[in-house]
């Protein structure tokens, strides 16, 4: 079978993208024709955590775009955060918000691995963790009852939330176990990873923390876990985790005041880097002193707020422990956009490099054979169309250089 | 007198080796490491020594005459394909060193023969203080107070003129210095036997003088027997009474330094001979 | 009496490799024997092979053939040169055989007082015992206190000799062969030096001494018995008046 | 929740309860070693104790009593989750008082008044072994613990006293079983060590995730690794005393009250209630 040449790209791609369609219905139920994509109201319903990674993702909060992405993507996540920031990157950009103080976070869930109770108390909210993982039967009966899992109230009543609450890295600072905070005017400003590229070795903090941010959940926590398990130096201890609403504030263009318009739902972790076997001698020089990281993600994404929290102390006291230390590993191979497209251009056809490597294998395979039958032959005299390829027992046919 | 450490028939080889390389009768005519039949490199064929106590042997040869080989091999780092080495101090000397099991090797190697290499990194671990390269043969051997492991490993670094380097990260010395730490370390449980692989070879010449008298100074006074590997007859005339030539892992020469300087009979030794600088 | 040194039928032919192996005869077919407590000089033109029997019979050199049978004392046994194994052979110069090499090596860095304790010391001495002797023969020596501690690399010629002479004397061997011990010196110093080989011959109760001399003034006061060598041939061998009357 | 009549007695199939049953055994009879097993999948998330679980779930008879405690206490989320879906698959009793307990499993505590004999405490493990932070190749590891030849971990812990005067190990304290194999007893405060040694009940480590077993058998000898001037030593809570019992000689944490002041409390809930209701029979007597 001869190595031929995929030919007619436009025809093929105008076909591939109406079979895309046929297949949505035919492949998994041919029977049935009354099934159809499920309505984006349907997906930010029923598959919340998929649009909140997906906005995550996307590093944008649009609830209903990223539900309409996953339709059209036919729930391939990656697809749909692509989807998403191709759009985003398309909208102007009227400002920046203020910096939201988390403080002020309408929380439906906080919880903390460092103390027992905390000023504000611990509650648990809405959460698999403590549920067993049973394959319910129960769907079919179609109650929304979580089964074995802690009782959710019908219908949560968003507004009897605490408004704020005191922040346990502040308690923690009080401690002099972690660094006071910088007082807000020495903040350097914030390096848009949108506007301008991140520069290494040292990315300013706002920049990696973007890079985090917009990571790909799976990908971050692989990392993460790498380092709990001694590939890096960080094993923390989770502050505090707080998922809920936070008001986004402006200053009004015309009114020249804070505004506020609106609230997203946000998840925040902080933890300290308390690290596990030897507490590392490096941070006992000051007092003991543990690196905060901080990790936040659109909607509820705890797996990945946590993870972010554990790479950020990591990347900021590197110890080359392994991977999870290294700012340029780390940060270049999170972008789920990035990674997935590059992972898949693979598959676009890559036809010269492998020709002219093929020319290169067999010059060596000839000038190995001359060798040992004792005369060199003259180097460079033959071309490429001439290549005769005796490598995986086909030949190239004629027209491979042309 | 009874040998400390009586080496015979000692071969290590890269390879399978073929009916042409493995006949030792026919050794003599292979000149080169490998065999040109089978490519096997033969880093060392048959080497017979007897170190007798408190003796310095030298070992010369340029590199790849086996000289690195037969210090991995007696620092039991590797294993050798044939031959055996008798400890008088091990089992009384009746068991070869080889037939030891692991951890006997390894007590082997902390306690009775140290090694000094010329790469420090091979011997001392970098990330550490010096002090605790030091203090890890006292640990391996069971010693559980600091107070003692450190007044050892602070008699041992200050003999080495290595005063206040003790909580020094060992990383940060210099070329020198680590090697005076590795010296310290070998002597920490005064030794029967010490393995010296070039140990002054790429120091400045101040240094190298200042180590060699220290190492001079340590012998007479520890009484340890030692094999010294270098290519330098300096060294070697400074340290050694008498001396093995390699050649392609076999020697091909011994006598006294007094003799192998003076009247070197085998070719490869006047070569040697002639082309040291002074 | 036994002898302190057989000879018999002792060549040395050096194989210089490095100039396509042309073959050098340094010493042919030599034999003689010296009884306990005699004083052999040997003399002959530089270059006749005067050094090259010194370093053989100090086993400095390895025979090419014939044999060399050593009895330092009468009481030690009788060894063959070319049977010792290395290690016999150190121990046998420590101890027994004292050896000064015409060109004298001196260890680096080492404080001349430490260098002739530590010849003592390898010789068996104790530590106190070895420097005692040490310093009375540099006094003998007229070596000044003052340079005790120095290096000898810092030394004149004479006075490197002179220590290299003290490092022979202090092991009180009871063979001693030397090579122009007294070549870098003044007469009068040279005169001091004999009356001490003399004296140590009586001290060791029949010390032998065998000794390559240009000065006929000292030959004649140590030797009784001398030996010449020319074009690397024993030429005579008998008392000084004996080979003054052949030659 | 009714469970699905399909499931078996303790959740696990007969495989799985062998499986884990071996590695227990042999774990008991090599104290100190990390036995391999095949660690399936249960209904619990890795990292919240499957590894305690399955071995809970592989040695539960009919008549045993069972305690499920977390850093303390018995009403912590996850003991709640992991007692309630262990009721739910084998509707055995259970107790919060250690003393009534056949089969007690635990995170990161040992109960205040230790073990007596038959009991088996189950610990729930992240990471069976305390070589891995210093030496992450495990291949290498596993000969350590081989030969024995632990003179790396002690030179760290000489390098941390070099460093900083004092051991820097919080929880994980290594420890020594009967002289042979270096332990890593899990997040268990230092100050539960000295309950392991010679002690009456069997104490099995479950590392699911790492799918590793271990076990201290009775009366082994359990000794906190250490320097002969500078010892192992147990938290120090300086005149600090629980604001519920009073106590001041059992583990405490600490925590914030609302107004941000600092307080202590047990971390032994059900040991805490036990003073409380003896201090209460002393007023009343």
């Amino acid at each position: 079978m001869g190595y031929s040449v995929v030919r007619g790209g436009e025809r093929a791609m105008r076909e591939a993208e109406g079979l895309i369609d046929a297949f949505r219905k035919g492949l998994v139920h041919p029977e049935r024709d009354d099934l159809s994509a499920p309505q984006p109201e349907a997906i930010e319903g029923g598959l919340r955590f998929a649009v909140y990674k997906v906005m995550s993702e996307a590093g944008i909060y649009a609830p209903r775009l990223a539900a309409i992405a996953i339709q059209q993507a036919e729930g391939d996540l990656m697809e749909a955060a692509f989807l998403l920031r191709a759009f985003r990157a398309c909208l102007p950009r009227w400002g920046t918000t203020l910096p939201a103080d988390t403080a002020e976070m309408r929380a439906i869930r906080r919880i903390s691995a460092a103390f027992k109770e905390v000023p504000g108390g611990q509650f648990l909210g809405p959460t698999r963790d403590y549920t067993v993982r049973l394959l319910k039967e129960a769907l079919q009966s179609g109650s929304n009852q979580q089964a074995g899992g802690v009782e959710l109230a019908a219908d949560p009543d968003l507004q009897q939330l605490p408004a704020a609450m005191p922040k346990v890295a502040d308690v923690l600072r009080r401690c002099g176990l972690v660094a006071p905070l910088p007082d807000s005017s020495e903040n350097a400003p914030i390096h848009d990873i949108t506007m301008r590229p991140m520069r290494f070795p040292r990315p300013a903090r706002s920049a990696r923390l973007q890079a985090l941010a917009r990571g790909e959940t799976g990908a971050l926590t692989a990392l993460a876990y790498s380092s709990l398990r001694g590939y890096g130096h960080v094993h923390p201890t989770i502050a505090e985790l707080r998922v809920g609403f936070v008001p986004v504030r402006v200053i009004h263009p015309e009114l020249g005041e804070e505004v506020s318009i609106g609230e997203i739902l946000l998840t925040e972790c902080e933890s300290i880097a308390t690290g596990v076997g030897m507490i590392s001698s490096h941070n006992t020089k000051c007092g003991p002193q543990f690196e905060l990281g901080y990790g936040a993600s659109f909607g509820q994404n705890e797996t990945k707020a946590i993870a972010m929290s554990v790479l950020d102390a990591n990347l900021s006291q590197p110890q080359a422990k392994g991977p999870a230390d290294d700012q340029e590993f780390v940060l270049y191979h999170i972008d789920g956009v990035e990674s997935s497209g590059f992972v898949d251009h693979l598959k676009l056809p890559h036809y010269m490099l492998f020709t002219s490597i093929l020319d290169r294998v067999n010059a060596a395979a000839e000038a190995q054979a001359a060798a040992e039958s004792g005369n060199l032959p003259a180097s460079g005299a033959d071309t490429v169309t001439s290549a005769k390829v005796r490598l995986m027992g086909s030949v190239v046919s004629k027209e491979v250089g042309s | 007198m009874k040998p400390l450490l009586s080496i015979r028939k000692l071969t290590k080889r890269f390879g399978p080796g073929c009916e042409q390389c493995v006949d030792e009768s026919r050794w003599g005519e292979i000149d080169a490491n490998a065999c040109p039949n089978c490519g096997t490199v033969w880093a060392l064929r048959g080497l017979d020594l007897d170190l007798f106590p408190g003796e310095i042997v030298g070992i010369v040869g340029e590199s790849g005459a086996g000289k690195t080989t037969l210090v991995d091999l007696l620092s039991l780092a590797a294993v050798p394909d044939y031959g055996a080495a008798h400890l008088a101090n091990w089992r009384g000397g009746l068991h070869s060193i080889y037939s030891a099991s692991d951890q006997e090797k390894r007590h082997l190697s902390n306690v009775h023969i140290s090694t000094v290499y010329q790469d420090a990194s091979r011997g001392l671990l970098m990330g550490i203080s010096s002090g605790g390269n030091v203090v890890e043969r006292l640990l391996a051997s069971g010693e559980r107070c600091i107070g003692d492991m450190r007044a050892r490993a602070q008699y041992l670094l200050d003999y080495m003129e290595l005063q206040g380097l003790m909580d020094v990260r060992t990383g940060r010395l210099s070329a020198g210095m680590k090697q005076r730490v590795q010296i310290a370390k070998a002597l920490v449980h005064r030794p029967s036997v010490i393995l010296f692989d070039e140990p002054t070879t790429g120091l400045d010449v101040s240094v190298q003088a200042r180590t060699l008298d220290l190492i001079r100074k340590a012998q007479r006074e520890h009484g340890f027997a030692a094999l010294l590997v270098t290519h330098d007859w300096n060294v070697l005339r400074l340290l050694a009474t008498r001396a093995l030539v390699l050649k392609a892992g076999r020697v091909i020469e011994r006598g006294t330094v007094e003799q192998l300087i003076e009247d070197p009979q085998a070719p490869y030794s006047q070569l040697l001979i002639h082309s040291s600088t002074t | 009496m036994s002898n302190c040194i057989e000879v018999s039928g002792l060549s040395k032919t050096f194989t210089l490799h490095l100039v396509g192996g042309t073959r050098l005869n340094a010493l042919h077919e030599t034999s003689f024997a010296l009884e306990h407590g005699a004083s052999l000089v040997i003399m002959g033109k530089t270059g006749a092979g005067k050094s090259t029997l010194l370093k053989l019979l100090a086993g400095a050199y390895r025979a090419s053939s014939g044999a060399i049978v050593i009895q330092p004392s009468p009481e030690s046994s009788r060894v063959e040169l070319a049977s010792l194994s290395d290690v016999d052979l150190i121990a046998l110069r420590r101890r027994s055989v004292g050896y000064l090499p015409q060109h004298i090596h001196v260890v680096p860095r080492v404080p001349a007082i430490d260098v002739v304790t530590a010849t003592g010391i390898e010789a068996g001495l104790e530590e106190a015992e070895a420097r005692a002797r040490a310093e009375e023969l540099l006094d003998e020596l007229e070596i000044k206190r003052k340079l005790f501690p120095l290096f000898p690399s810092t030394f004149s010629p004479g006075e490197r000799q002179r220590l290299n002479l003290a490092c022979a004397l202090v092991r009180n061997p009871s063979l001693l062969l030397m090579d122009e011990p007294v070549s870098a010196l003044d007469p009068r110093m040279m005169q001091q030096v004999v009356g001490m080989l003399q004296r140590h011959r009586s001290r060791t109760g029949g010390g032998t001494l065998v000794t390559i001399l240009h000065q006929m003034a000292a030959a004649e006061q140590l030797a009784d018995r001398v030996m010449v060598i020319d074009d690397a041939r024993m030429k005579a061998f008998g008392t000084f008046s004996e080979v003054l009357q052949a030659t | 929740m009714t469970p699905a009549t399909s499931l078996p007695y303790a959740y696990l199939d007969e495989f799985m309860k062998a499986c884990v049953r071996k590695a227990v055994l042999k774990a008991v009879c090599i104290p100190g070693y990390q036995v391999p097993y095949v660690s399936e999948e249960v209904p619990i998330a890795r990292g919240f104790g499957s590894g305690g679980l399955q071995i809970t779930l592989s040695l539960i008879g009919a008549d045993d009593v069972v305690k499920v405690f977390d850093e303390g206490d018995d009403q912590t989320v996850n003991a709640v989750n992991l007692r309630r879906f262990i009721v739910d698959v084998t509707s055995n009793a259970t107790t919060n008082d250690p003393a009534e307990a056949t089969l007690i499993q635990s995170r990161h505590r040992i109960p205040e008044e230790g073990l007596r004999l038959g009991q088996i405490l189950v610990l729930q493990s992240a990471f069976p072994d305390a070589l891995r932070f210093f030496e992450t190749n495990e291949a290498v590891a596993r000969r350590m613990h081989a030969e024995a030849d632990y003179s790396k971990l002690w030179l760290r812990l000489y390098e941390s006293i070099v460093d900083n005067h004092e051991i820097m190990i919080g929880g994980r304290y290594p420890v020594l079983i009967n002289g042979r194999y270096v332990l890593d007893p899990t997040h268990v405060p230092r100050w539960d060590l000295p309950k392991l040694h010679d002690c009456s009940g069997i104490v099995l480590f479950g590392a699911g995730r790492e799918k590793r077993i271990y076990a201290i058998p009775p009366h082994s000898r359990v000794e906190p690794l250490g320097f002969t001037d500078h010892p192992f030593r147990v938290e120090r809570f300086e005149g600090a005393a629980c604001h519920l019992c009073g106590s001041s000689h059992s583990f405490l944490t600490q925590f914030w009250r609302d107004d941000g002041s600092p307080a202590w409390v047990c971390s032994d809930s059900n040991w805490c209630e036990k003073q409380r209701a003896a201090l209460v029979q002393e007023a009343n007597a």
